[in-house]
């Protein structure tokens, strides 16, 4: 069976270590601060000028001036730091952010990511997402394998403008686990329930199959 | 050292049609509201504006899109507004989309004197067309030149009158590159404070980076996703 | 969250002989008295510094020229030290010099991820030798690259485990840049503080940046240059 | 008569205004801080990162954690901020410090000046002196106007390895205020007392003077 949101968030967390600093995008990367195992130290980043960003403030105590880069209200814990926008753009091109998760429209076998315009909509910007891909050494994207229409969102090239080249190690759909490779996609764990026919139908671009591909334990 | 002026309008004396501003602010967080009122009243045409964002359409710089002020907005994103999208679509305004971090460091850039510098941002997309490219350590770059503008317009929460400022939780955002790279910089802040009451060590923009300060009253800050949880 | 080690030794595990390292501070101000004592008793030889000064005979890196322990310095003044100056007379040290803005910017570039940038200081001179050059808006500029550093060894006033600093007065100077460029960052305090006791506004330097922290005891603090007035 | 240090320093102040952000050099310069006209509202930088320095602490009262770009102690005026050499260096590259006031070993009557290296003798360094020549739109050199030999530090060429090119504005030496113009050293004004001839004599390099060299008013 396919990976809900919650699972896919959960499924990445395991990819977290103790001490990392992470910055998480917009949508389902934003549930995996949920998922953050008990007694592991994780200190959020948010582009807008936050280390140390906690949950969202309790009924009647937002503060207009704590938002996050989705602009929502949020808290601080202690230890956390605040700073403009170019010490924090320095901390993501200087590659001091160890973990960055954000969705994409389109993933290549080659880490390619297209995910801030379709032709033809109005386009909104890629705010930070294109520094964010080209800086980091370590970039998860999450997102559903395949788009509304059935078609696969794993491809051997975009079809959409790109945010970056070359820069995605892993992604993470509600069908599996990937690791881009040299040779292409690797699956390296299947959504419980799903057969390796099954994904290697839904994805267009190169994938490599080992002998033994093991289902995910959630 | 005396660089209080009235008034917002006031503020704003030598703003010309067709002149470039940076605007502060992340979303609607920490703009300058009464400057950009004062923008308003002025009535001047024409203006390329360099914010982050651009407001929604009743506040932030949507208020200026309302009166058709702005030709041409410098941005990272600027989703949230209606009237952005009938203009940007019918082609009524110019808008040139930027990274981000690349929007931030050409600010510092340009008030820190340095005309151009090397980013990973952007390469191999649509971002570095027709820019230098260039490998370090095996790593492709795109050269990105400063931003400089006739009027920094900036927030912050605490200021003296020799300019000195500091900036609140998230209101901090653009505010200091952008008071750096201005030709005239106007700082508005919720509080003037005497010199000396801010501790030197923990002033966020040194003086003499602000042309104008005033003190601006009944700040509305509105808050664009209000997101909270319940008590257990 | 805890970056705390227990001693300026242990926080100099991993760093070897041939080592490139930045050393903040301005004259005797704001070094790491405490990382630089413990890098004497570790005895690794044939260093890289990147200092804005080398200190004076027998205190900062000056200790460390003494036990020949430098091969190289990388600053932008070095004077006020005799051995020094017999050791680079000699042939014994190598000397780079590097206009002081230049030497700070490039330590920011190398912790922000920009590998180069054009500067005016030092065109038309020795400095701009080899480099290259370029017109932007009438005035020529040099291009200079980033500065990264195996270990960046810096000094603040407080820290809290999570890496957080706060520096005291012009004890500042190149500490936060620094922080920035290491692979590894070592910060000594003279206080360590919990988490939270620390406002997240005046934090000047993000734990981040910052790898291992430790509190020395017994700051010497020496003035190179007393300088008083008299009292009416 | 020639002037003193003090007479130079004293006539520099007079190229303040109010409001002005300035950079004073090590030696004579520093001496301008003495005669700020009263009512002027002045802010002193120093380089290591202080705007708003105020005089030398009063006996006992030495910060260690307080220096100049000297290395000397000082004190903070009320209204003054501290910042990191990045920050400081940001201000002199970006203009932002109206006025630099620095010795010097040559210059040129195109506005070179050498003031960091002599070759054979032992060197400390330029510090922040390329950064403060290359960067302001302002700088007044400082110097006496022939060296301990009696030759001339004005010269056509320079002798001494470069600190900057073309960036000089204004020279005051002890005999005289001279600006850079394309024709040469332009005399503005003689010291009480000396001649244009005997200025002429000790400038090695192109002198314009007008039709009436006024004498200075100290």
């Amino acid at each position: 069976m396919a990976l809900t949101k919650e699972q896919m968030a959960q499924r990445i967390a395991r990819e977290l270590k103790d001490g990392y600093y992470v910055n998480l995008g917009i949508g389902i990367p934003t549930l995996v601060a949920n998922y953050v195992p008990e007694g592991m130290n994780i200190v959020f980043q948010s582009e807008n000028g936050i280390l140390g960003m906690g949950p969202f403030p309790y009924d009647g105590e937002e503060d207009a001036d704590l938002i996050n880069a989705g602009k929502q209200t949020v808290t601080l814990l202690p230890g956390s730091s605040i700073f403009d926008s170019s010490t924090s753009f320095a901390m993501i091109r200087g590659q001091h952010v160890q973990l960055t998760v954000l969705g994409a429209m389109e993933v290549t076998d080659t880490g390619d990511i297209a995910n801030w315009k379709i032709p033809g909509k109005m386009v909104k910007g890629m705010g930070g997402a294109m520094d964010l891909v080209a800086s980091a050494e370590n970039i998860i994207v999450c997102m559903m394998h395949a788009n509304k229409a059935g078609e696969s969102k794993l491809l051997k090239k975009c079809s959409l403008p790109l945010t970056g080249v070359k820069c995605v190690k892993k992604v993470v759909t509600d069908l599996g686990v990937f690791d881009i490779t040299p040779e292409g996609f690797k699956l390296l764990e299947r959504a419980p329930g799903l057969s390796v026919e099954e994904i290697k139908a839904k994805t267009e671009g190169r994938l490599v199959v080992g002998s033994d591909v093991a289902e995910m334990i959630l | 050292m005396n660089k209080i002026v009235e008034s917002a309008d006031a503020a704003l004396d030598g703003l010309q049609d067709g002149m470039t501003l940076m605007v502060g602010g992340f979303g609607l967080c920490g703009i300058p509201e009464k400057s950009i009122a004062a923008l308003v009243r002025r009535g001047v045409k024409g203006l390329t504006c360099i914010s982050n964002n651009a407001g929604v359409d009743d506040f932030g710089l949507g208020l200026l899109l309302q009166t058709r002020q702005i030709k041409k907005m410098i941005s990272s994103y600027v989703g949230e507004n209606a009237e952005f999208e009938r203009q940007m679509l019918s082609g009524e305004l110019q808008v040139d989309l930027i990274p981000q971090g690349t929007l931030a460091e050409r600010c510092r850039a340009g008030g820190a004197g340095i005309p151009a510098f090397f980013t990973p941002a952007g390469y191999g997309t649509e971002v570095a067309e027709g820019k230098e490219t260039r490998e370090f350590n095996g790593k492709m770059y795109v050269l990105e030149d400063w931003l400089r503008a006739d009027f920094a317009l900036v927030k912050a929460w605490k200021g003296d009158r020799f300019g000195n400022l500091v900036y609140k939780r998230t209101a901090r955002n653009f505010n200091p590159m952008m008071a750096m790279a201005g030709k005239v910089t106007v700082a508005e802040v919720e509080e003037l404070v005497e010199p000396g009451e801010l501790d030197p060590d923990e002033i966020h923009t040194p003086g003499i980076f602000v042309n104008r300060i005033f003190q601006g009253k009944g700040y509305e800050k509105r808050i664009e996703q209000r997101t909270t949880r319940k008590r257990n």
